[in-house]
């Protein structure tokens, strides 16, 4: 049994910001999405953000998360410690702040954070139009990447 | 009191079986061992033990030796075979088997030892053609599962041991799964060596069983005093094993009626799988034990899905309890070649005779549910 | 009700033990190593018991390994120190070891090892020179007892540790009979791996723990799922653990009252050889164990005197239980150089906290009568 904080079971049980966000279609506001892992590795996230560009602002963010509790919970965590941060405030976020909102997380679980950092910085480098490696195979099926991109930063995340 | 689905992991000590325990664990403490009387009349108890466990198995007594775990005893089992015949260096088993297996053949791979690990089909059979081809005349030991303990899946024992036998190999099955749940007459069957585990078939934690066939050249591996006969080193656990012996008992009794489990086994699937949209029974197409079932529900995580069933009280497990800290997908489901969106969402419903009926239509009314909140938080669902 | 004398051979399990493990005997059966809450909150009762154990050693808790016994402890402890420093192929032990060790000893020197066998003088005691001769850079292990379990001699372990120490060896203690008899302080000591047996301290057979000091490369000697952290596999005995814990917590609390023990078993050894000539006790110039006494009645065989004794409902030993199917006379004893007169004619009491003043005066009793009559039927008296 991992040994979960309340919090971590309370985000997993009654996540907030679930879910996509439509793109209204409004002056000064865009829609992105970033996105990690896959089916293949048993962890995925997709991080839906809502943005205002006068002011490189999140307005609302929003997630869709495949993964085991700790996943699902990072993943809302991470959607509320953004709302209202500016892009460059949220680039300065990571794992361990999740894992601090979260009230710690087991540390073989501490990945599951890693992950909803990644797909930040996925989503704001899409927004910004800079190209980040993609982790495909020849067949064009995901590779398990969450281990591979994820290692140094679970150790720096863990020392 | 919670719903426990989760007899594969462990089972409760059956309340008779604890009461025969209980004068050993207090008047009785003697040591079976001593020479005075008080210790002696212990002896007699493991000896009726002793016979109860045989006789569940269609063994002889002498044929049975106490041991402290289903791990012991699969590790117990492959150093005893190689021992009996230390020329050959070759082992067979398959890739489901548990870890007190593989990673006993792991080590011994980095000991010059060569391991054929047998593959299995979609629905976690083998193919005994492949374990023929991979037999050789200096394969020591072909050792297998009885059944699975993630699927339930039963293997063709008396064939596998047929093929093993003529090979001159020993075949040691690990039934931990199977003893209790399935009939075993190892009287007039090929297997040599066979591992049975108390406390899942409602003796307490800390007790197992070697099996030994008469005549086998048998080397202990817990080395020390002359316990079981200079088999089995180490002060008998007494209460653990008259535990054992009054299991066996009531397991024999229980077989009439393993029916009932499997009746209860196959309203939980049928009502999964016709409620519940992209579910599938993992090893649903092979024979298997009455009381698993492994349930794949797609494109959601097991892990989630366990946490959502314990909150309503509902004990089930991914994977076996063992690797339950590992983050990997479950070795078997992956031997199976399963998809992906299998691998990481199956779940283990194993029942046991406890399970009652209401308990059943408690996990067919929750789940549904369960599926449907965490498909609607996941990127995958109908994508 | 009997005079139960054997407590070196095993105890009763302490009723408060039994009372701690009696839930986990029943209702709270889950698996720690599952992933429902049913399971965990098993988990954390073997974390206390863990911590029980660790207190009574002056260990931390991680540096505690529950198994099934000291049998398993001693020959995991070898295997361990040498798996450490696989090119080292020397070990270093006593010739009045338990046979856990000396039969792991016996098979290694098969496998190509060289064992060095300490001598001990009639005294039972350990010589250090002879140690510090033996040792060179190539000794994997030096192991010995705390505390012998025929004579209750204890060894100095300190001294004997610093000496392992300074040659890089891995210093294992096999201290089943010393734990809950003498203060131990593992964190200010030496000593490497510790074995200790959870029957001989009033918690239940089947039950052990192995201390590995942290930072000492282990090897598992168990091969199979995660349990222990990796160290040791097979589910875990939950009750067993359990029991131990709550027996190391009443074993720390009982040994600021050991005292009473050795005043008891210091009458009995007076008494003795004060009313029964030709008597003498066998490592008695030795530091002892408070609650061991190993007499030496001369020309009259050891098996009579406890039939004898057995009549009257004393249950005492010659030897160690585990042997006591053997004929040979002690091979503790014989290391000793003891006359033959003595040899066959020793016998072991070992009392524990229940023992009472009472059971020491029916000993001095009847024991006069029993030896002058075995005597009378002695060719070898007053010769
Ligand atoms: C010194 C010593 N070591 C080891 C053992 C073995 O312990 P167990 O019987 O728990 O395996 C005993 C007792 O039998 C013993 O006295
Ligand atoms: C098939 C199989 N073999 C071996 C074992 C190991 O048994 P134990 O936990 O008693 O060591 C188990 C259960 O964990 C099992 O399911
Ligand atoms: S997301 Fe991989 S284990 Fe949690
Ligand atoms: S005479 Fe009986 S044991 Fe030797």
């Amino acid at each position: 049994m991992w040994d979960y904080s309340e919090k971590v079971l309370e985000l997993f049980y009654n996540p907030i910001n679930q879910g996509t966000i439509d793109d209204p279609q409004e002056p000064d506001v865009a829609v992105v999405y970033g996105e990690v892992g896959s089916i293949a590795c048993g962890d995925a996230l997709r991080l839906h953000l809502k943005i205002q560009q006068s002011t490189d602002s999140i307005l609302d963010a929003r997630f869709q998360t495949f993964g085991c509790t700790s996943a699902i919970a990072s993943s809302s965590a991470l959607t509320e410690i953004i709302k209202g941060k500016t892009l460059d405030e949220a680039l300065h976020i990571t794992n361990q702040d999740i894992a601090d909102f979260l009230g710690g997380l087991p540390e073989a679980k501490m990945h599951c954070s890693v992950m909803g950092q990644e797909a930040l910085e996925a989503a704001i480098y899409k927004y910004r139009g800079i190209e980040v490696e993609h982790h495909e195979d020849d067949d064009g099926t995901l590779v398990c990447t969450c281990y591979g991109i994820s290692e140094k930063k679970i150790r720096r995340a863990i020392a | 009191m919670v719903t426990y689905l989760d007899n594969n992991a462990t089972t409760r000590t059956d309340p008779d079986v604890l009461a025969a325990m209980l004068p050993y664990l207090s008047e009785l403490y003697g040591n079976p061992s001593s020479m005075h009387s008080f210790g002696g009349q212990v002896g007699a108890a493991i000896e009726t033990a002793r016979e109860q466990v045989a006789s569940l198995l269609g063994a002889e007594p002498t044929e049975i030796i106490f041991n402290s775990c289903g791990s012991e005893g699969n590790n117990t089992a492959i150093h005893a075979a190689l021992a009996a015949q230390p020329e050959k260096r070759h082992i067979i088993t398959t890739a489901v088997e548990h870890p007190a297996i593989l990673a006993v053949c792991k080590h011994l791979e980095k000991r010059g030892y060569q391991v054929t690990y047998l593959s299995v089909n979609s629905r976690g059979e083998l193919d005994l053609m492949e374990l023929e081809a991979a037999m050789t005349g200096g394969t020591a030991l072909v050792t297998t599962m009885y059944a699975n303990n993630e699927t339930g899946v039963i293997f063709p024992v008396e064939q596998i041991g047929a093929i093993a036998q003529s090979y001159g190999a020993t075949y040691h099955v690990d039934a931990v799964q199977a003893v209790g749940k399935v009939p075993i007459n190892l009287a007039t069957s090929p297997i040599d060596l066979l591992t049975l585990s108390g406390h899942k078939l409602h003796a307490p934690k800390g007790i197992g069983a070697l099996y030994v066939r008469k005549g086998f050249r048998f080397r202990p591996f817990l080395l020390g005093g002359h316990q079981e006969r200079g088999r089995r080193a180490g002060t008998h656990n007494v209460p653990g094993i008259v535990g054992l012996g009054k299991a066996a008992e009531l397991a024999q009794i229980h077989l009439a009626h393993v029916q009932r489990e499997a009746e209860l086994r196959d309203m939980l699937e049928h009502g999964i799988l016709t409620t519940i949209p992209d579910t599938v029974v993992n090893g649903g197409g092979a024979p298997r034990l009455p009381n698993t079932t492994n349930i794949g529900f797609k494109y959601i995580e097991g892990e989630a899905i366990l946490f959502m069933l314990n909150r309503e009280g509902i004990c089930a497990s991914s994977g076996s309890a063992c690797t339950s800290g590992s983050l990997d997908p479950s070795h078997v489901l992956t031997a199976m070649g399963l998809p992906y969106t299998i691998l990481h969402g199956s779940i283990r419903f194993s029942l046991s005779r406890y399970t009652t009926e209401a308990e059943i239509r408690q996990v067919l009314t929750v789940m549904p549910e369960i599926v449907e909140r965490l498909r609607a938080l996941s990127p995958f669902n109908n994508d």
